[in-house]
């Protein structure tokens, strides 16, 4: 099986190259790059099930499954060497399945989406790369193998953010989520050189591999400081990845890209790289709870934050870019409790659900002719009911309604936040726990505040657009239809033990990243009972938006002001982030480096001072030409005191 | 007995006062009247050593030293005549084509 | 015996003159000829040197190929030849690079075209001689020869303000060299009075037996790394290369950037670390400040400069600050992760250059504000441009990344304060690089002289395939490249770490570096 | 005692003709006085037995060469020279007699004390044959040499005064 392997991450760059020629030659029709694209990322994706198939059969067998397949020796300097190898376990396998499966069925959305637009081919190209770079990230045996990923994802991003390169916004768009990216990425570098010097004192070569790591870390071999320091960079590198606090600003504009792109990269596969990444160096992260707790407050403060972003935005995608933001949180505080199961867990149903509600806002966008605000849609609902219908069964999954994937996982995460292991989360579980129900709260509100104002009520976006207004193609339908299945039914996947579910994923993964323990604080009984309150407080919201958006529209603008307005133009202005980001880094550093480096410092210091020797000479030889008068006697004068001059020097010798 | 050092001065003297019409004088005549005088001075000198060493060398120097001035005379007077007859004038102060 | 015993120790004579012969020819032909001779003989000159690279053995450290003959024998100076890992792989850059700019200037040079081609084989031969000199006059007389023609290329092909261009650029390296050659001296007449015990001997490799007191190897060291970096440029130093980049034709500022820079380096690593270790180690931090901060001074300048040549002049100080840092890490990962920067760089920039020739030769402006939306005009081209581009700010799978990596990895064992500065270097890299990217190639097409622009031609085609290649299979195989050059760079760290151990008075042990790999074919 | 008190004669002759020489307005009174200076150290070689010296003195150098100085004086027929045209000329003078006197002084001072004795010397010292025998055996070079200066000043002297060739 490890010879398939390569196979899986080889395929979708195989595709790209063909579409890539194509998009600059031409030569391939529409048809074509279509069905390479998609048969290519369809193999994969039949192949990550045959890997997962494998490793269960290895799991039958006892002992931790891992297939694991070294093809070259990429770089080899003096002891440090890296192997292009790539591994896959049970949590790979996982993220395997999302990515290729979600993937696909963006692929075959995006025929559909993107039917009409001339640079097809190069989208497509662009998509496979994305998909190649993604699963190198995820089956990367080392972790330089997964730098490489990382890097790859983020470049593939810079291109299809910017794709409609012509319009500068999006072109500027681009830009800046490789830039933050990098910045990201300089955190992770730091972190593998911290690491593997950490490891050199000690007396250790280690090649950065995963597993060697693995055992390594097993035999606590390295010291407590080293380990904090790693894990806090390599966090920094997963901020800047999977947009947390203080990296977040770009994914909101990276909705300027194509919609299909906004649902692969900004929702399912890319922004999720940096969970799994704790997660895959779960037994580091173990080692130093300081780290652990550092990134559970980020992921909860996350979570809270870009919720209230998220009320009052009026672009269909920028609310759902928030509210990934806010989800992604959400895994992070998973995964600083420890509980990594529970984090990929509503990784996975996130994929599902966020998907599907990106593309169906593209479902909407593509109806409404390109049309983006909310506040000239409504009452949708009789003219595109499938994209309504699926719309509205995700909406109910991520805000969390009972049964829901969305439930199951979200719940998962509270109550792992509730009984946090003191040792390993250094912060109360309970104001956790707190944050995220307000999070889910607040998530439940502008979700449904969205599906309301964009699906009910009376249109608001002019004559002639109404008619206009058609449901998509088939083929942008059924991945819809598909994913809204499994939002709803993705939950099944790991039922919690106390609705008396085995919790299948939990025991796959504990093989891979096994989670800490929980500490019962509550007890039971009240758990329940907390996870009722939560529902109906769930009910309540989407009661409240019903009544808000709906039945007196008023309420919202008499709210706004009741509340002073000021925290309204907060959260619409995003907190001024941007603008402070603008002014505090990006203006300085340009008006530093234009006057003073280049302005003074190159131009006026080093080459004034070489001008300045070079007109110095000038002068100096300019002066010396005085000497020559052209009078004889002068020189004679001159002639005579050299000799006296000889003649008193001999005479007083 | 007339020593060498009665020489020596008179040669010093007739050196200096040459050299002292050379820087002095404006006249180019003048001026090359004055390092005739100076080269006299220095073949006192030669004769002077000559007769102290007792050996004929001095005198053969002297020789060369008076061809070497006939020699110097006739360029210099030619270039006198091809100054006078370029500027029509001989003072020195007027010819300063070697301006720097 | 196969066919190639015979010229063993002739090949690396024959590498290095038959760009020369290739130059007399091309001042002898007619002028419609001169392009395609000068281009053959590049390419000939480049096969021989491939016959370098299969016959080179990796596992031996030390001088291969070497050959050594009689010169101005009462001075004991010689006719020494020879490569090691590192300079093999140099001449490669050298020979690899300067078809691609004689093929790229075809139709750039319309005015005195056999001048120009027989000067630019005439800067490969000088080039060649240097990296593969190892007598340490031989090896003046090329760093000086080498700076004739380029000067010239500069001065006669240039653009405006040309003169002034070349002067500079002149003068600053002859300034640098001739401290060099005050050091040369010093040390010649030292192994004169110590090691050479009465013989004179300027061969490198007896050079490298003389102990010097503390002191003097402190001077001697100053001496040599002002000379040398002048030439890389470091920060101080680095005002001429703007102007001559600016100036230059695009193939001048090609082989300038793709080559004459790392003149500077290789003579770091072949004269100034390893005749003076103790002094680099002691002058370590110095030189680690000044590469940080040409590191980041070259990327924040880059960031706001109106002119394309210009911008991509000061990323080379920036990537040539990070050579410097791996340097001066000492261990083998630095090292080897700077020789392998001097090659990407030397394709990344070159390429780099190749480009701006190509949208120069179109619109005969370089101003960044007069281009825009190019990838729309021409889609060829963008998609170039932007692989070089994503080279040089140092994307994984490309070849910049390997060698930013190891340099980063090997300078943080070192110094991790300056390392982590270092660092921010590659995010400014990404922000001006795609910050021009940008205003060049996308955005709207609304400059009207931009819209019919032609498309890369099939001749650029061919000029540009070669570097993009390359750029590929060293950023997905370095592993070749970097074996290598793996026993001499063990070499270098060994010398260095046995030497800065004591203060190095005691004069080098018997053994000294085994830098003679075999016995040396000489009529000595 | 005799040749003690002619000595004299000559030197205060000669240095008073030098004088005039140096302080003359008339370029023909200077010649005269130059010729008077050349006579007098004439003398004074006689004394010191260069006989031969002497006669080449008076032949060629009074002679020929100051004939020819006074036949240019005599082509351009140059007045007295105004002295005080010039301004700069006071300084000049002040500052060249200072140093010329100074000169002489310095090198009186250091000859004085040079009381070195005359070597005895054989009846035909100086004279013709002594010389010519010297001449045309060790200093047979510069005998030739200096022919051929003579010959590049006549023919110098004649391309750069005639007018056209």
């Amino acid at each position: 099986m490890e010879k398939y392997l390569w196979a899986i991450p080889l395929l979708p760059l195989l595709g790209a190259g063909i579409n890539g020629f194509g998009a600059l030659t031409g030569a391939l029709s529409r048809r074509a790059v279509n069905i390479i694209a998609c048969t290519v990322v369809g193999i994969a994706f039949v192949l990550a099930c045959l890997v997962n198939w494998e490793l269960a059969q290895q799991a039958g067998h006892g002992g931790a499954p891992q297939l694991v397949s070294t093809w070259f020796e990429w770089i080899a300097a003096g002891s440090f060497s890296v192997d292009a190898a790539l591994l896959v376990d049970p949590l790979a396998g996982v993220m395997l399945l999302v990515v290729t499966g979600v993937g696909f069925l963006i692929h075959v959305y995006s025929t559909g989406y993107m039917a009409h637009d001339p640079a097809y081919a190069r989208y497509f190209a662009f998509i496979n790369l994305f998909t190649f770079a993604m699963l190198l990230l995820v089956m990367g045996e080392n972790l330089v193998l997964m730098f490489v990923g990382w890097e790859g994802v983020g470049l593939c991003s810079y291109l299809l953010i910017g794709f409609w390169f012509t319009d500068t916004e999006k072109a500027y768009a681009g830009k800046k989520a490789f830039v933050v990216n990098r910045v990201g990425d300089f955190g992770f570098l730091l972190g593998l050189f911290v690491l593997y010097w950490g490891l050199k004192e000690q007396g250790i070569d280690a090649t950065l591999s995963i597993v060697g790591l693995r055992e390594i870390v097993g035999a606590n071999a390295i010291s407590g400081a080293v380990i904090t320091t790693v894990c806090l960079l390599l966090f920094v590198g997963a901020t800047g990845k999977s947009a947390q606090i203080p990296l977040y600003v770009w994914l909101p504009d990276a909705m300027a890209g194509p919609t299909p792109v906004s649902a692969l990269i900004h929702a399912a596969t890319m922004v999720t790289a940096g969970v799994y990444m704790i997660s895959r160096l779960s037994f580091l992260y173990l080692q130093s709870p300081l780290a652990m707790t550092v990134v559970a407050c980020v992921g909860a403060a996350t979570a809270l934050y870009a919720a209230t972003i998220g009320l009052t935005q009026f672009d269909i995608k920028k609310v759902l870019a928030y509210s990934t933001v806010s989800q992604l949180g959400y895994m992070f505080l998973a995964v600083g409790l420890g509980a990594f199961s529970a984090g990929i867990f509503h990784l996975v149903t996130h994929a599902f659900f966020k998907a599907c509600l990106f593309l169906g806002s593209g479902a909407v966008i593509h109806a409404m002719g390109g049309e983006q605000d909310i506040r000239r849609m409504g009452g949708l609902r009789a003219k595109i009911p499938y994209t309504y219908w699926t719309f509205l069964l995700a909406t109910i999954a991520i805000a969390g309604v009972f049964g829901t994937s969305g439930f199951m996982s979200k719940d998962e995460i509270l109550a792992a936040a509730l009984a946090a292991n003191p040792d390993y989360t250094l912060v109360p579980g309970w104001l956790l726990y707190s944050i995220g129900t307000l999070g889910a709260l607040l998530t439940t509100f502008y979700m449904f505040r969205l599906v309301f104002l964009t699906f009910f009520g009376d249109f608001r976006g002019g004559k002639d657009l109404e008619h206009h207004v058609h449901e998509s193609p088939w083929s942008m339908v059924v991945p819809l239809i598909v994913l809204a299945a499994l939002s709803i039914v993705g939950g099944l996947m790991n039922v919690p033990e106390i609705l008396h579910g085995d919790e299948r994923l939990h025991h796959w993964l504990s093989g891979a990243a096994p989670s800490v323990a929980r500490v019962d604080v509550v007890g039971h009984g009240a758990e329940i009972g907390l996870m009722v309150a939560l529902q109906v407080l769930i009910l309540g919201t989407i009661a409240l938006a019903y009544r808000m958006y709906l039945k007196s529209p008023a309420i919202p603008q008499r709210a706004a002001k009741v509340l002073g307005g000021v925290p309204y133009r907060l959260s619409y202005h995003k907190y001024y982030v941007d603008e402070i980001y603008d002014t505090l880094i990006v203006r300085p550093l340009h008006s530093i480096s234009r006057v003073f480096l280049w302005g003074n410092v190159d131009v006026k210091i080093v080459d004034g001072s070489i001008n300045g020797m070079a007109r110095v000479v000038r002068y100096a030889s300019d002066l010396l030409g005085r000497l020559q008068t052209g009078q004889l006697n002068g020189y004679a004068f001159s002639i005579v005191v050299g000799m006296v001059a000889i003649l008193a020097y001999v005479a007083v010798k | 007995m007339v020593s060498t050092s009665h020489l020596l001065i008179l040669s010093a003297v007739l050196f200096a006062l040459g050299m002292a019409g050379v820087v002095i004088r404006r006249n180019v005549i003048i001026v090359m009247m004055c390092i005739e005088l100076m080269l006299n001075a220095v073949n006192v000198s030669f004769v002077a050593f000559a007769r102290q060493l007792g050996s004929i060398d001095g005198h053969i120097i002297v020789f060369f030293v008076m061809a070497v001035a006939a020699a110097e005379a006739g360029v210099g007077l030619a270039l006198v005549i091809a100054m006078f007859r370029h500027k029509s004038t001989v003072n020195l102060d007027h010819v300063n084509l070697m301006k720097g | 015996m196969d066919a190639f015993e015979p010229i063993r120790y002739n090949i690396l004579s024959i590498v290095t003159f038959l760009p020369l012969l290739g130059a007399i020819v091309v001042f002898s032909a007619p002028a419609k000829a001169a392009r395609v001779v000068a281009f053959l003989f590049s390419l000939a000159t480049f096969a021989v040197s491939l016959v370098l690279w299969f016959r080179f053995d990796p596992q031996v450290a030390g001088m291969q190929f070497l050959a050594r003959y009689y010169w101005i024998d009462d001075f004991g100076i010689t006719y020494s030849v020879g490569i090691d890992g590192i300079s093999l792989l140099l001449v490669l850059l050298t020979t690899f690079m300067t078809p691609i700019v004689i093929l790229g200037s075809f139709t750039a040079i319309q005015d005195k075209i056999r001048a120009y081609m027989g000067l630019m084989l005439l800067l490969e031969t000088g080039m060649l001689g240097a990296f593969v000199a190892l007598d340490i006059f031989l090896f003046y007389v090329f760093w000086e020869a080498m700076l004739v023609p380029m000067y010239i290329i500069i001065g006669v092909w240039g653009g405006p303000r040309r003169v002034y261009a070349a002067v500079k650029f002149f003068l600053f390296t002859i300034a640098g060299s001739l401290l060099m050659l005050v050091a040369i001296l010093v040390l010649y007449f030292e192994y004169h009075d110590t090691v050479g015990a009465g013989t004179y001997s300027a061969y490198l490799l007896d050079l490298y037996q003389v102990g010097l007191t503390p002191k003097l190897q402190v001077w001697m060291f100053v001496a040599f790394a002002l000379a040398f970096a002048i030439k890389v440029p470091m920060f101080p130093l680095h005002t001429w290369l703007p102007d001559a980049h600016v100036e230059a034709p695009t193939g001048g500022s090609v082989i300038l950037a793709a080559i004459l820079l790392k003149m500077g380096t290789y003579g770091f690593v072949r004269f100034a670390l390893p005749l003076f270790p103790w002094a680099a180690v002691e002058l370590a931090p110095t030189i680690r400040t000044l590469a940080v901060i040409g590191i980041v001074y070259g990327a924040l300048v880059a960031m706001v400069q109106p002119d394309v040549k210009k911008l991509v002049a000061y990323s080379s100080v920036s990537h040539l600050g990070f050579v410097m840092l791996g340097l001066f890490a000492f261990n083998v990962q630095g090292i080897e992760g700077s020789v392998y920067q001097m090659l990407s760089h030397g394709l990344s920039t070159g390429g780099l250059f190749l480009l701006v020739g190509v949208i120069y030769e179109r619109r005969h402006t370089r101003l960044i504000s007069e281009f825009g939306g190019l990838a729309k005009v021409m889609p060829g081209f963008a998609f170039v441009f932007m692989i070089v581009t994503l080279s040089s700010i140092g994307l994984p799978g490309l070849n910049g990344f390997v060698g930013e990596f190891l340099i980063l990895l090997g300078s943080f064992g070192a110094a991790p304060a300056f390392t982590a500065v270092a660092a921010t270097g590659v995010i400014l890299g990404a922000v001006y690089m795609l910050w021009m990217f940008r205003r060049v190639m996308f955005g709207p097409v609304d400059n009207p002289a931009n819209r019919g622009l032609r498309d890369l031609t099939r001749r650029e085609m061919w000029v540009l395939a070669p570097v993009v290649v390359m750029i590929v299979v060293m950023g997905l195989l370095p592993k070749p490249f970097l074996s290598r050059m793996e026993p001499a760079v063990k070499d270098l760290v060994t010398t260095i770490q046995r030497e800065s151990g004591h203060a190095g008075i005691a004069g080098r042990q018997a053994d000294g570096p085994a830098l003679v790999a075999q016995e040396p074919h000489s009529n000595r | 005692m005799f040749e003690q008190t002619m000595f004299y004669l000559f030197a205060i002759v000669s240095v008073i003709a030098a004088l005039f020489v140096v302080a003359g307005k008339n370029p023909i009174s200077c010649a005269i006085a130059l010729i008077v200076t050349l006579g007098a150290l004439a003398g004074v070689f006689v004394l010191q037995e260069a006989h031969f010296v002497a006669t080449i003195q008076v032949l060629v150098y009074a002679g020929a060469i100051m004939v020819l100085f006074v036949f240019v004086i005599m082509l351009l027929n140059l007045g007295p020279e105004d002295l005080e045209k010039t301004p700069r000329f006071s300084r000049l003078k002040g500052a060249g007699g200072i140093f010329a006197a100074a000169g002489a002084a310095l090198l009186a001072w250091n000859f004085v004390s040079y009381a070195a004795r005359a070597a005895r010397v054989g009846p035909g010292f100086g004279g013709l044959a002594q010389i010519s025998q010297k001449l045309f055996t060790e200093y047979i070079i510069p005998f030739e040499a200096i022919s051929a200066v003579l010959m590049a000043a006549v023919v110098g002297a004649v391309v750069i005064a005639k007018r056209e060739l």
